[in-house]
């Protein structure tokens, strides 16, 4: 017995030790590589590099490095910057555009890229064989919708070549801030001839042609993606990194221990553990900001007791987000009131209800729970993930001592839960989004009647017409003021209940320059480097 | 100590521990057994004599078990005092073992050849062949037909008898000087238990060993044994020549023992049974173990008897012999 | 032997296809479905989905279909990667799980046999149970917590190992050591017992008797037996080993089937969930029968007719 | 003496069974091990029914001022990530585990002895179907079988039990089946055979009882996988439900923070180790108190 205490003490004194994590400015090492190479965290497996076969942003990361698109994402700012088009033009009120294409753009094959490959690109992932995830944005163009349902041939789509380096795309209806989509990779031009010789099998790195900064040099499923400085790139010249290694990594303790050894340069956001956030925080290396993701519970408007405006408003009030953002979650997520996250230039600042707990009790008194009497329980589902349940939990408490009333937990796996979401059936449901793309029509239109992602149940035509009459005003002042009222109705009738803006969070070893946090965690690589000259601060000052 | 002394048991006692309670399975056995002798050893189960034939081999298991003293000379050295591999270099070459249940104790994973050639690889340092060559001689001397087809058989594929034989091939393999047969028949046969015995009797004459020959049956010693050592209780009461142990019995359990013993001469309308069961070694009785059961007690029971020399060769523990 | 062998495969057929058949509707009982995502797709782009993955179909048709394509040695597409087949991703990703399951069975097998050994020898004597105690450890604590907590001593504190991925002879001592723990333990434990009632034989005191040393008592005469036990156990933890790897792969970010199995499931990839479902059940079925004929091997008393 | 003779003849009139389990107690009283086990085990059980009580903290009271705050004489166990008190959690943690430990370990030994007895016992094609049954249930994915239950029937404690014990039964099947297959030969079953014993009276009277000893190591081993599974079963939705917490989900939780705050994963698992390790030296003790070659002379 007495052998085995000593082991578990000796056990014991070999987690608590290392646990104490050092008090240095910067976590873990720090020494900069001595080599153009990046190492980075990339949370899943691609599930294609071909941009019309999938929708997620490790693949997005990766595939935007390989093709370039009409334009590219600012590395700051997310403002889209010329890439294989040297300049645009909005005609019409923003019913159509005009692409004015680069001549040195060439293919990894040689060949020169034309307006012709974004014809048939586009073409192609509108075309319903195709089954193209992100399809949804090609609606924005000249009878992507319809096309998409089958009602019309893929060549009707609203984009041709007027020459081989002039590309007009003509919207469905005016869009002035189509141009901000533009760099998203479904905009991707394709090389035909490769893609028509290999099928399904044309992005791998034996057979992939492709034209951004960087090619595919290897791709190991589940291990890693490297990619290689692209020599022949029109911009090769400002191309600082030599390599980039994208690992697809799900665990996120895992993330903190490579980077910790300084096997990972940078970890993507939301790779860190919750409960390291506290510690971390504190780093140098760590990196927070403004997210484009909107945290929030959606109500099932269609079940009692719900049903009732006063209700969920009433859910809302009670809800002290300040201390979920603050004390639980506590990387920087700021409390949310509205749906669209701030960040945005020039959309205004649109305040829903706010912690109340007076007017909580009041509304729900006036429901005919007073003190929650007589209300229902209900049931807060949402998929199984640590930070959910918690915030689920304190929640329920909340709820329970401002209300009265009682809320039951149900996690379910991932797909369960989506399906019942799907089918509707739950009385309150956690959700987030994230934006495509810089402008509140991706997150205001979740509740245009006829998307699928809403999932409350909530139709409102006076909402659908405001937001398509919104979108087509080409004034951009005018049109975030309409945008605006748009959301107000939303929150006024309180179908959701926003819970938090998410907050970047990630780690990012301070030799890595030119990657900046923003508001897609997206970071082109063509303007990040490695600072093999980097040195602490005050190993400088000594100097 | 004369010569012709091969070996000498002397105060051996062996213990065994357990759930707090020590059982005295050999408690102070002394004997000699001379040159070319065969010494018989009798007892009913549990009385130690097993015990004590594992002891002079030092095979008992420790724990439960422990030789906590006593001395058992062969060939002048203290078997007690060697070292693990000095006592290793004795056991199979000088002193061999046969045991009881020739079921058990033939290793059932391995063929019999393997099992034969690998003593003789050891003792006699043969080579493969060699080894193999003498195992099937030894298979042949022990009576078995075929052998050198058989050799490669494992031991399920034997009867009981044969396996028996096996096990005296082995155990004479390297011509030891004593050979100790822990109750070799009697998970045999009668018929093949006669056989085993007599092939135990031939090869004797033949190599010249001494043996040992333990048995809870006083039929079997009979006509193979120079002496008798009666065991009861972790004792030898009494030690004679077997024939005057069968005509002048002087202690009363040996006495029990021999009426014991179906007589097909005289019509017994019942088979005598000493009253009572063997003792339980971890709680014996003050005095003599045997009183409990003893028809005879008298005063002096309560107390331990000594050892009485009653003529050159017969010793017997009992106060009725004061 | 070879008709055993023979027999068995062919045993194996019915059994097979009824895993077949009730995996297949199984699977498409739970709810979900392959494109499912966090943002839905256009319903469009689902239809065209499910007819480009043949999955409009009545389910009995797809069923035939499947059973058909089956017969041809095809596992069937991938519906999360598009592009790939089932029998790709078995063929990439096996021979990681291979060498994984391999070495962490090596090094359970070796350390398991071994302390299950000394541990019967000294029974009872505090080396016995200080092992015991390590092995009772083993299988107390679960993967999840013994892969953190060796990283942390090993790769975050001694810096002496690497805290995960895959490639290179280093990456492989941690994640092997994680998944072999319970079995190391599960084999010491199952030594150390075969070897005690082996040790009690007869024979093993006729093989002291001959004057043999105790190493050849213990190694020649006693293991056999002793280590019967273990060999039974072997088949289910080989296969245990190479596909039940999930959690070690996930912390390790190893490429193993492991993780291929528990993506396809949340994601609902339905043929790669099929195609390693009956991989894995022609594996133990194979791994059963190998056990049997080394078993058979082992003990001569018993015979396959 | 005649007396003890004669007390002995009484101990073999009883009916076998009884004396059997007798002796077992008897033997196990003595083992010093397994009793500690015991007293560690009642000592766990009683604490988590009752020291709940005794604290002035619930188990889900949220305090988020006070979020994962090291052990202190407030909180002796420290708070979890929402600032309650792990001392409660974990005690209230340890009814849920220990039920579920035991009744699933219970289901799993009911039926997989019984299935694996029976299919040994007869052997032939019952033996050959039967155990091809838990051939194609062993390869079922069981991810799956559990998504299909909760996706078609309510959510329960005993949905709970029935899946734990319903998977675990599988192994315990094959290990009573082999053991079977070899001793359903020997004398003492054929003896009462031809005394005329029925079947079902041979199988539980005879048959089963010996085969306990690996049967009883299995159980201990079960009891910890079982712990696990319920914390596998709580990610699928099943399970406790927050803010409910049991060991399982409590270490499993906790892992994550290791590195950070190590008491979150320390105090639950640490009490769930001890329980182990105090079933396991039962187990042990009573495999030895079964089994019958163990008995010393």
């Amino acid at each position: 017995m007495h052998k085995i205490k000593t082991a578990i003490v000796c056990v014991l004194i070999a987690i608590i030790v290392p646990a104490c994590i050092s008090a240095s400015a910067y976590f873990g090492k720090i020494t900069p590589r001595q080599e153009q190479i990046l190492h980075y965290s990339n949370a899943a497996e691609p599930r294609s590099l071909d941009p019309h076969k999938t929708s997620g942003i490790p693949e997005g990361n990766i595939i935007m490095s390989l093709i370039d698109r009409l334009t590219d994402y600012d590395a700051k700012t997310l403002e889209p910057r010329p890439a294989i088009a040297e300049r645009w033009e909005a005609v019409d009120k923003a019913k159509k555009w005009i692409f004015y294409l680069r001549k040195n753009v060439f293919w990894t094959n040689k060949r020169p890229v034309t307006a012709h490959d974004f014809v048939w690109a586009w073409q192609r992932g509108i075309d319903p064989k195709t089954a193209t995830p992100y399809a949804g944005l090609l609606y924005y163009v000249k009878n992507g919708e319809a096309i998409s349902q089958g009602k019309m041939a893929p060549t009707e789509l609203g984009i041709k070549a007027i020459d081989d380096y002039t590309l007009e795309v003509e919207m469905e209806r005016p869009t002035a801030f189509f141009i901000k989509m533009t760099p998203h990779f479904v905009f991707s031009p394709l090389p035909r001839e490769t893609v028509e010789k290999y099928g399904d099998k044309w992005a791998t790195p034996e057979n992939i042609v492709s034209c951004g900064a960087f090619k595919l040099a290897e791709h190991k499923p589940y291990d890693k993606v490297l990619l290689v400085k692209n020599p022949d790139y029109w911009d090769a010249a400002n191309v600082k990194l030599d390599k980039a290694y994208f690992y697809p990594i799900d665990d996120n303790p895992t993330n903190v221990n490579l980077y910790k050894a300084g096997e990972l340069d940078v970890i993507q956001s939301g790779g860190i553990p919750l409960s390291f956030i506290k510690t971390l925080r504190k780093k140098k290396d760590y990196v927070g900001g403004a997210f484009f993701t909107t945290c929030y519970y959606s109500l099932n408007i269609k079940r009692k007791p719900l049903d009732d405006v006063r209700v969920r408003r009433a859910l809302n009030m009670a809800i002290d987000k300040a201390s979920i953002t603050d004390k639980l979650i506590a990387k920087g997520d700021l409390p949310a009131t509205s749906l669209v996250p701030p960040g945005l230039s020039g959309y205004p600042k649109v305040n829903g209800d706010s912690y109340n707990t007076q007017q909580a009790k009041k509304l729900m008194a006036e429901a005919g729970f007073p003190d929650g009497k007589g209300f229902p329980t209900i049931t807060i589902y949402f998929n199984t993930l640590e930070a959910n349940r918690q915030i689920a939990e304190a929640i329920q408490r909340m709820w329970k001592e401002t209300l009265g009333i009682s809320a039951e937990l149900q996690n379910e796996e991932w797909q369960t839960f989506t399906a019942r979401r799907e089918r509707r059936e739950f009385d309150i449901a956690r959700e987030s989004w994230t934006g495509d793309y810089l402008d509140p029509d991706t997150f205001l239109n979740l509740f245009a009647n006829d998307n699928p992602n809403n999932h409350s149940g909530w139709i409102n035509e006076e909402y659908k017409n405001l937001l398509q009459e919104a979108n087509q005003e080409p004034d951009e002042v005018k049109r975030n003021e309409m945008l605006a009222k748009v959301e107000k109705i939303l929150l006024d009738e309180a179908v959701i209940i926003p819970i938090y803006f998410y907050a970047l969070s990630y780690m990012q070893k301070p030799y890595v320059d030119g990657w900046y946090p923003n508001l897609f965690d997206i970071h082109p690589l063509k303007s990040v480097s490695i600072n093999t000259n980097w040195q602490p601060e005050d190993n400088l000052s000594k100097k | 100590m004369s010569t012709n002394i091969i070996l000498s048991v002397r105060n051996l006692q062996t213990y065994f521990y357990g759930d707090g309670s020590v059982v005295k399975a050999v408690d102070g056995v002394s004997f000699e057994l001379k040159k070319g002798e065969t010494l018989g050893i009798v007892g009913e189960s549990g009385s130690g004599k097993s015990v004590t034939s594992l002891s002079i081999l030092r095979l008992i298991a420790y724990p439960p078990g422990k030789i906590i003293g006593g001395e058992v000379v062969f060939d002048n050295k203290d078997l007690m005092k060697l070292s693990e591999s000095e006592i290793r270099r004795i056991r199979g070459k000088r002193i061999a073992m046969i045991f009881q249940d020739p079921m058990t104790s033939l290793n059932p994973f391995m063929t019999i050849g393997a099992q034969l050639k690998e003593i003789t690889e050891l003792h006699e340092g043969l080579s493969s062949s060699q080894a193999r060559k003498k195992a099937i001689e030894m298979l042949e001397l022990v009576g078995i037909s075929d052998a050198s087809r058989r050799i490669d058989d494992y031991p399920h594929q034997f009867s009981g008898g044969m396996r028996q034989r096996v096990m005296i091939a082995m155990a004479l393999s390297c011509k030891p000087e004593l050979l100790i047969a822990d109750e070799p028949t009697t998970a045999l046969d009668v018929t093949i238990q006669a056989q085993i015995l007599e092939l135990i009797k031939g090869l004797k004459e033949k190599i010249g060993t001494s043996v040992i020959l333990i048995t809870h049956d006083l039929g079997i010693v009979a006509g193979m044994t120079d002496h008798i050592a009666v065991m009861y209780a972790g004792k030898i009461v009494e030690y004679a020549p077997t024939e005057e142990l069968f005509s002048t019995p002087h202690h009363p359990y040996t006495k029990g023992l021999l009426k014991s013993v179906p007589d097909p001469m005289t019509d017994q309308k019942q088979l005598f049974q000493i009253p009572g069961l063997p003792p339980d070694l971890s709680r014996l009785p003050k005095g003599c173990p045997f009183s409990p059961r003893c028809s005879n007690v008298k005063a002096e029971c309560q107390e331990f008897p000594p050892i009485k020399q009653i003529n050159a060769n017969h010793y017997s523990a009992c106060w009725l012999e004061n | 032997m070879l008709k055993l062998i023979i027999r068995r495969l062919l045993g194996m057929i019915p059994v097979l296809f009824i895993i077949i058949t009730l995996t297949f509707f199984l699977i498409r009982l739970a709810p979900g479905n392959p494109f499912a995502n966090d943002k839905a797709f256009p319903e469009e782009v689902i239809q065209a989905l499910n007819k480009q993955y043949g999955l409009d179909k009545p389910l009995h048709i797809q069923y035939f279909n499947y059973i058909t394509e089956l017969a041809k040695g095809n596992l069937g597409p991938s519906t999360r990667y598009a592009g790939k087949t089932v029998n790709e991703m078995i063929a990439e990703h096996l021979p990681t799980s291979l060498a994984l399951g391999l070495i962490a069975y090596g090094f359970a097998l070796i350390l398991g046999v071994s302390i299950g050994i000394i541990s019967s020898l000294r029974q009872n004597s505090s080396l016995d149970y200080l092992s015991m105690a390590i092995a009772m450890f083993g299988i107390s604590i679960p993967s999840f917590v013994l892969g953190p907590l060796l990283v942390i001593v090993f790769s975050l504190t001694l810096f002496w190992l690497p805290p995960a991925r895959w490639g290179e002879p280093k990456h492989l001592i941690l994640p092997a050591l994680t998944l072999s723990a319970i079995y190391i333990a599960y084999i010491a434990r199952l030594t150390r017992s075969g070897m005690l009632e082996v040790l009690r034989a007869d024979y093993i005191r006729t093989a002291r008797a001959k004057g043999l040393t105790e190493s050849v008592v213990v190694l020649r005469h006693a293991l056999r037996g002793g280590i019967i036990p273990v060999v039974s156990f072997t088949g289910p933890a080989l296969t245990f080993l190479l596909a039940g790897t999930i959690v070690v792969e996930k912390i390790f970010v190893i490429p193993g089937l492991g993780r291929i199995f528990i993506e396809a499931a949340n994601s609902r990839d339905y043929f790669v969930v099929m195609g390693l479902t009956l991989f894995v059940s022609i594996l133990l079925v194979i791994m059963n029968l190998l056990v049997d004929i080394v078993i058979g091997l082992l003990d001569p008393r018993i015979s396959y007719k | 003496m005649s007396q003890q003779v004669n007390t002995r003849v009484e101990d073999t009139s009883p009916v076998v069974g009884s004396s059997l389990w007798q002796d077992a107690w008897q033997r196990l009283k003595k083992n010093k091990l397994a009793m500690l086990g015991v007293v560690i085990l009642l000592i766990i059980i009683l604490v988590s029914t009752f020291g709940p009580l005794l604290s002035s903290y619930s188990y889900d009271q949220i305090n988020l001022d006070r979020n994962s705050e090291p052990p202190s004489w407030e909180h002796w166990f420290g708070t979890d990530q929402l600032g309650r008190d792990i001392l409660v959690r974990t005690l209230v943690g340890g009814r849920i585990s220990l039920m579920v430990g035991i009744i699933a370990t219970a289901v799993s030994f009911v039926i997989g002895v019984t299935y694996g007895a029976i299919s040994g016992y007869f052997g032939g094609y019952i033996d050959e179907l039967m155990m091809r049954i838990v051939d194609i249930i062993y390869s079922l994915p069981y991810l799956f079988l559990v998504i299909v239950l909760l996706a078609f029937f309510t959510k329960s404690i005993f949905m709970l039990f029935f899946i734990l014990g319903g998977v675990s039964w599988l192994t315990m099947a094959r290990i009573v089946r082999g053991q079977v297959l070899s001793i359903k030969n020997q004398e003492f079953i054929e003896a009462a055979r031809a005394v005329g014993v029925e079947t079902p009276m041979i199988i539980f009277r005879h048959v089963i009882p010996n085969t306990l000893g690996p049967v009883i190591v299995y159980t201990t081993l079960t009891i910890p996988s079982a712990m696990l599974s319920e914390a596998f079963l709580s990610f699928l939705g099943l399970g406790v439900q927050p803010p409910l917490a049991s060991w399982g989900t409590m270490v499993n939780d906790g892992v994550e923070a290791i590195a950070v705050y190590p008491w979150q994963l320390i105090f639950p698992g640490l009490l769930m180790a001890v329980t182990l390790f105090s079933l396991n030296f039962l187990g042990d003790g009573l495999r030895d108190a079964l089994d019958p070659q163990m008995r010393k002379d």
